[in-house]
């Protein structure tokens, strides 16, 4: 499991496969919202990296950003209140911040493909699901006529393991069960041939054998195609079943970052360790960390110091006043960062 | 379902039998028809005979009861005023031009309040989405019948374009069914609004954009399309405020339909005529209400496979 | 600071209700320059001022000679009396109606579900036709028919809340605390449903106003020659040729009060009740 | 499915397209040859007579006909002549021979107006005066003749046969074969313009009989009546050039003439009109009648009287239009003119706003009377505009000097119910059309048995009506007329106001003129007389 350990600089995330190609590196991507009670910051300053084959997970409460990172990555935030203010987006070296709408319609589905959190709500209750990939296909891939595109329907159906596509493809979203919404959401992201896919919690409603399948589909069908995956999600073990590299995000930040077993073994971020603590106290679907003391921050009037002081047990002055830089984990993975004053003490104490 | 309907529909009759008792006590509190269809000069042997001749010399309760037993076997008895018609004949030759009107009406507050209120939802917040909801609720904020006066005077004598008044084809209808639909706008158009607001900040819009589905579709496809059943239970409730209207407007435009009737019935003291028109609207009330869950079920097909 | 909490109420509206209806409808007596009931004969169909007309009679007279401007100063006392009357009835029918059926439910509510479907499937205006040919115009008469139109709205709406807040802790708690029926509906879920009270009271103004036209026009209005705002557009429609300002600025009145309260009602649903259905 | 649901749309938008862009072509469209007659709707809707109060139809005729300008009776209708026995208890009609239905229905016979009579007395007729039609027996001499018989005098029966009066003649023939139902489809008359259509709620059609009986032949091929109700929109019908005559209420016609049109009048005085004091139940020993209300007292009636600008009112109301008449039911056309009140008019009832406070004053108003406001009826809700419109002036003129007023709103059914309960109280605009001959005037409105609206009634008036209806004798009926209009003149019974004339606005590029005497009921006839322009 540990990787070859490269130089790189601190402040980025590495989550290279070495044979993946770079698809995707995301550079201090910062989204501002303007809420009724004033700017929220939330993605602030945010940075990754993305390989084709590659599973990354990003995890946190609700409300940590990390959705609002992926969307502004596409540019589809809730507009006017959302503003992406500044990064870079790089997708196979060009830059997605600096294209148009038009431009971004080309990106979005065909190359970067998105499942989200409810199948319930994701699907358009009054299309059927042939319907609603055929759009899509239709969008994308003008290659073929009608016939064309649903038999290119059918398979992306067919892909996703969905039984007798070629009926279940007249089929309203509300004669499907929960799982096979999913699924058909899988076949919706997939039918266009996307580089990656953006699965935003897609288990979080499924019960669990489904949920097990499902990862288990994902994980097959990027063995088949060699996508990427970035897997958001609030579930440490599914991270943990999931995906090589996580990053750990708070309040709009990336607090901890690294390979999935550094991580898991060698926490070093209080918050992190917190929610670990809680997966193995509460049952794994808690949207909300209990365990640990205090409400998740609101967005607005956040210290200026880690957003983490206030619920943290180990906080003192400095953590209230100023935002730790992002520290390197000792350990045996070079790729393990996290941001806390505390661990530039154990350097320090080194 | 079916037991659900049954109830419905029993209690709709119920309904509908104290509409008649209502309907049947006020009318003839009103006055007699003696002396509103006689001349100012009639004797008094000529009112006595007539009083007589159309058995209003009975106890009330006794005629109610005539009157609910020949309703029931579909006879609402004979029209006082244009005699030599059943009171049923007299309403259903004016009601097409009432549907007609109404149905226009409809349609033409519909092609203008549901861009109002898609295009508001669109630009939710800002001058467009205000100056739409000022347009919608101008439409409202008049009496209908000075608009109606207004177009006729602008649209009919000033630039010509359509005839001012009358029965007739479409020409005849664009003018009221305007002033009739003005009325409507302001209330679909914000219908529109809120139910659009939702449906696009739904996940199915969300994942739509990150199909990379052009914006004008996802607006007038993906999104009107779920938002377009909460205004059509708006029209469950149109069709009373569609006789209202059609009194007024009626007799404006001299469109000689149930509303225009209605008004001569009642000067007339024609009560089965009376009575015809507002079971028939009670009933179209009703049927309408059907008629929307039907609609509904069409638009949605969660609805439509249950 | 303080300018932007101002801008925060909708102070076009707000302005343009004062000056049409509030401050008219209050200090009529004081402010309009002439009686609204005296005919000056041989002034009649005077032109405003800006027609060709006089100072004397700033916005004309009509064809009995009377003034405009004052005529409609104090139509704003029936526009207020009449939808402040008749909705104040209408609503508190419904209300209580609405109350009692969402909180005994059962057959106290079946019956008064009914009788909502009955008013709203009987033809108001009709209706209101053959209560006025029964007895009379009059100023009671078209307060009757605005409460009759609007109760069952009211009941329709508050019932529904009830149902949902009849669930909820507080009720629950208050009656095994043994509070009596009269007293958890008044003193707990009463307060809750006043806010969509108000909201609707208020989105109703507009309604009544142009109600009390489309009855003056029918001519079951209030009864002439009383300034009523309908009753002044209605009255002088067959002159909107010759001498249009007799109907054109009681419209214009009757457009920006309405125009007005309607947008004041969207503001108040947005602060007090979200939930409300905007029909 | 969504390919489809979008080209339906797509369809769905080019049809409401092209069907605007259609209706903006076309522009109103007027057949050559048709007059369009913009009016108010009937009090019945109906081609059968005896079903309205009176209104003709343009495709009948009756016995008598009048002369289109002095509105006498003539033979240019059915009857070629007839004749009263010298008790006046029985009348002889003869018929023209040649008179011809429409459709084919055959010649007139005696036997078609013995039906016609027979329908128009039925339980279920509503007709104008119809006691005064009702004879006690009736009776087919010959194939032309027929006989009206009586049990008391009867000196102006004709007018019952007359264009004003009330019955048209209907074919039997039609009658036999297809029974009512013939006459609500498609009746047949014997006038110049035969039926066409009937558009329930919107009007009748009639066009030319070809080869007319009588020869006549009217310059408008096609004749449509369209009920109008709204006042505004008869104007702009007219304006937009979709209309060609229209009975405009007179506060309007200046917009009309403004923009180019023109007043055609009837040739002679159509109405008369005024207010009369309701709920003066004075015969002696009437349970109805009271003593104490404020118009009881015959000064508080002159008051009223005196504080009318009557000459302001014509201008007002009718736009100078009028004449002033010393009494609405008396006409120097019809028996017992007194010419004299003309001349005490002045006197007696001028304007005098002063004298008018001096007399309340004397009659101790208000504190003499438990409730001394006045009621003034305005029957807007009936659809008569101008009754509301005088209401309103009366009040501006009774409150003028004094008086406390109220308007009441009712409509004609409510006032009519009231009046037959003996219980109307009030004030009320009245208009007499047609002008009706004397003894029914008098009957009408100053006895018991007169109509339900009432107006003052005494033991004087009561026996001059009574006195008036056994008299054969011309001079004597004369006499007693004359008293019985001085009588009622002299005691402030009324408030004439105007006789005016029945005037209706035309196109004058469609129509030249129109003469018509201005003495049917719904004051129009003749309507082969319309000319053309041009």
């Amino acid at each position: 499991m540990t990787r070859p350990s490269r130089s790189t600089p601190l402040e980025e995330t590495r989550g290279a496969s070495a044979s993946g190609e770079l698809l995707l590196e995301v550079r201090d991507l910062r989204t501002h919202l303007d809420t009724k009670n004033g700017l929220v910051r939330a993605v602030d300053g945010v940075s990754f990296r993305l390989h084709s084959g590659e599973t990354l997970g990003i995890i946190g409460e609700s409300g940590s950003g990390k959705s609002m990172t992926v969307l502004s990555m596409l540019q589809v935030v809730p507009k006017p209140a959302a503003r992406i203010v500044g990064g870079e987006v790089l997708y196979r070296g060009q830059n997605l911040l600096e294209k148009n709408e038009r431009e971004m319609r080309r990106i979005r589905g065909r190359e970067i493909a998105m499942i989200l959190q409810d199948p319930q709500t994701s699907l358009n209750p009054v299309f059927t699901i042939g319907n609603q990939i055929v759009e899509a296909l239709r969008l994308h891939r003008r290659d073929g006529g009608g016939k064309a595109l649903v038999h290119r329907a059918v398979e992306a159906l067919r892909q996703v393991r969905i039984a007798a596509p070629e009926e279940r493809i007249r089929s309203y979203p509300h004669e499907m069960s929960g799982g096979m919404k999913q699924r058909a959401v899988g076949a919706l992201a997939i039918s266009c041939g996307p580089r990656i896919i953006v699965a935003d919690e897609p288990t979080t409603s499924l019960d669990v054998t489904i949920q097990a399948q499902y990862l288990r589909l994902l994980r097959d069908l990027q063995r088949e195609t060699g996508l990427a995956i970035l897997f958001i999600t609030h579930d440490f073990g599914i991270v943990a079943k999931l995906c090589r590299h996580l990053l750990v995000m708070y309040a709009g930040r990336v607090v901890e970052a690294g390979p999935v077993r550094a991580v898991f073994n060698n926490p070093a971020h209080p918050y992190t360790r917190a929610l670990l603590g809680s997966v193995v106290r509460a049952d794994t679907k808690a949207e909300r960390l209990e365990a640990i003391a205090g409400q998740p921050p609101a967005l607005w009037g956040l210290p200026s110091g880690c957003r983490f002081a206030p619920r943290c047990p180990h906080a003192d002055d400095r953590c209230r006043k100023e935002y730790p830089p992002q520290l390197r984990v000792r350990d045996e993975a070079s790729d393990h960062v996290a941001s806390c004053w505390r661990l530039e003490e154990s350097h320090g104490n080194r | 379902m079916r037991r659900f309907l049954a109830i419905r529909f029993l209690q709709a009759l119920v309904a509908l039998l104290a509409i008649t008792l209502i309907v049947f006590g006020l009318t003839h509190l009103t006055g007699s028809p003696v002396d509103a269809l006689l001349p100012d000069d009639a004797s008094q042997a000529q009112i006595e005979s007539l009083i007589r001749h159309w058995g209003l010399d009975r106890p009330l309760h006794e005629q109610y009861l005539a009157f609910l037993g020949n309703a029931l076997q579909g006879d609402l008895g004979v029209s006082l005023k244009w005699r030599g018609y059943t009171a049923m004949e007299v309403v259903l030759q004016r009601l097409p031009a009432t549907l007609k009107l109404g149905g226009l009406s409809v349609l033409l507050s519909i092609v203008v309040a549901i861009p109002l209120g898609v295009v508001a939802a669109r630009h939710r917040g800002t001058m467009v989405d205000k100056s739409a909801n000022v347009v919608a609720l101008l439409g409202q904020s008049l009496p209908q019948f000075w608009l109606g006066i207004m177009l006729i005077w602008i649209f009919a004598v000033g630039l010509g374009w359509f005839p001012t008044s009358g029965q007739g084809g479409l020409p005849h209808m664009i003018l009221p069914a305007i002033a009739m639909a003005s009325f409507q706008v302001a209330a679909l158009a914000r219908l529109t609004r809120s139910a659009m607001l939702d449906s696009l900040r739904s996940e199915y819009v969300k994942l739509a954009r990150l199909k990379g589905v052009p914006e004008y579709r996802i607006v007038w496809k993906h999104a009107l399309r779920n938002a377009a059943i909460v205004p059509l239970t708006y029209f469950g409730l149109l069709a009373g405020s569609l006789l209202t209207g059609s009194v007024v407007i009626e007799s404006v435009f001299s469109w000689p339909g149930t509303g225009l009737l209605s008004i001569e019935a009642i000067r007339g003291r024609d009560y089965p005529v009376v009575q015809a028109v507002v079971i028939l609207f009670a009933v179209v009330f009703l049927l309408i209400n059907y008629v929307v869950d039907a609609l509904y079920a069409l638009v949605d097909p969660r609805i439509r496979r249950a | 600071m303080k300018l932007s909490r101002l801008r925060r109420y909708p102070l076009l509206p707000i302005a343009v209700l004062l000056a049409i209806l509030f401050i008219p409808a209050l200090f009529a007596e004081w402010l309009a320059p002439h009686d609204p009931y005296q005919s000056h004969l041989r002034n009649r169909l005077q032109p405003p001022v800006f027609w060709g007309g006089t100072w004397d009679f700033v916005l004309g007279t009509d064809r009995l000679g009377r003034c405009v401007l004052s005529r409609i100063m104090h139509g704003a006392q029936y526009a207020l009396a009449i939808s402040a009357v008749g909705i104040f009835v209408g609503a508190a029918i419904g209300t209580l109606l609405g109350l009692v059926a969402g909180y005994a439910r059962g057959w106290t509510d079946i019956v008064v579900m009914r009788l909502v479907d009955i008013s709203l499937a009987l033809p108001s205006i009709l209706l209101a036709l053959a209560f006025a040919a029964a007895w009379g115009p009059s100023f009671e008469a078209v307060i009757i028919v605005v409460a009759f139109v609007l109760w069952a709205y009211f009941a329709r709406q508050i019932r529904a809340e009830v149902l949902s807040i009849r669930e909820r802790d507080f009720v629950a708690r208050a009656r095994v605390a043994g509070g009596s029926h009269a007293r958890i509906v008044l003193l707990h879920i009463l307060p809750n449903v006043v806010n969509t009270v108000v909201v609707m009271a208020t989105l109703q103004v507009g309604v009544v106003i142009l109600l009390e036209a489309a009855l003056s026009f029918l001519g079951i209005g209030v009864p002439r020659p009383t300034p009523a705002w309908g009753l002044l557009v209605a009255d002088g429609r067959w002159l909107v040729v010759s001498a249009w300002w007799i109907s054109f600025f009681p419209g214009v009145a009757i457009l920006l009060a309405v125009l007005s309260v309607n947008l004041l009602g969207d503001w108040l649903r947005d602060r007090l009740d979200p939930e409300l259905i905007e029909v | 499915m969504n390919y489809a649901r979008t080209s339906k749309l797509r369809v769905l938008l080019a049809v409401a397209g092209a069907a605007l862009l259609a209706a903006a072509a076309s522009a109103p469209v007027q057949a050559a040859g048709k007059v369009v007659l913009a009016l108010d709707p009937p009090t019945a809707d109906t081609n059968l007579f005896w079903n309205g109060t009176g209104e003709r139809l343009p495709c009948f005729q009756a016995l008598v006909g009048h002369d289109p300008i002095t509105g006498k009776y003539n033979n240019s209708e059915l009857a070629e002549e007839w004749s009263a026995n010298e008790e006046f208890t029985e009348w002889t009609f003869r018929l023209k021979k040649n008179a011809e239905f429409h459709f084919g229905w055959g010649r007139v016979t005696a036997a078609d107006v013995v039906h016609s009579y027979e329908l128009t007395t039925g339980p279920d007729s509503t007709i104008n005066s119809i006691e005064h039609l009702r004879a006690a027996s009736v009776e087919a001499l010959d194939d032309h003749t027929v006989v009206f018989r009586f049990e008391t005098a009867r000196t102006d029966y004709a007018f019952q046969h007359a264009g004003r009066g009330s019955m048209v003649v209907y074919s039997k023939a039609q009658f036999d074969k297809e029974g009512v139902d013939g006459y609500v489809s498609k009746p047949a008359g014997t006038a110049a313009y035969q039926y066409v259509e009937r558009q329930p709620g919107a009007g009748v059609t009639f066009e030319r009989v070809p080869d007319h009986w009588q020869g006549a032949v009217p310059d408008f091929e096609m004749l449509e009546l369209r009920w109008i109700p709204e006042p505004a929109t008869k104007l702009a019908l007219l304006l937009a050039g979709e209309a060609h005559i229209s009975d405009l209420p007179r506060e309007i016609q200046a917009d009309a003439l403004a923009a180019g049109k023109a007043i055609v009048k009837s040739k002679n005085p159509a109405m008369s009109t005024g207010a009369i004091f309701n709920g003066m139940y004075g015969k002696t020993g009437d349970p109805a009648y009271r003593a104490d209300l404020p118009w009881s007292d015959i000064r508080v009636r002159e008051a009223m009287n005196r504080a009318l600008n009557r000459e302001e009112m014509i201008e007002i109301l009718y736009g100078g239009r009028g004449e002033p008449v010393p009494s609405w039911l008396m006409d120097s056309r019809n028996e017992g003119y007194v010419p004299e009140l003309k001349e005490r008019f002045e006197g007696m009832y001028g304007y005098d706003p002063e004298r008018a406070r001096e007399l309340l004053a004397d009659a101790g108003y208000p504190d003499a009377f438990p409730d001394p406001t006045i009621p003034i009826v305005s029957s807007v809700l009936s659809g008569n505009p101008e009754f509301g419109t005088m209401a309103e002036l009366l009040q501006v003129y009774f409150e003028a000097v004094g008086l406390q007023t109220e308007i009441r709103e009712m409509d004609w059914a409510t006032l009519g119910n009231l009046g037959r309960s003996r219980e109307a109280y009030l004030i009320s605009p009245v208009r007499n059309a047609p002008i009706r001959p004397t003894e029914a005037a008098l009957v009408n409105f100053h006895t018991v048995r007169g109509t339900r609206y009432g107006g003052y009634e005494s033991d004087m008036s009561e026996g001059l009506a009574d006195k008036l209806e056994q008299t054969i004798n011309p001079q004597e009926r004369s006499r007693i007329a004359q008293e019985a209009f001085t009588y009622l003149f002299e005691q402030y019974a009324d408030m004439p106001l105007a006789a005016v004339f029945a005037e209706l606005t035309v196109d004058p590029t469609v129509v030249k003129d129109w003469t018509f005497p201005g003495v049917s009921t719904n004051s129009v006839s003749h309507y082969h007389l319309i000319a053309a322009a041009e």
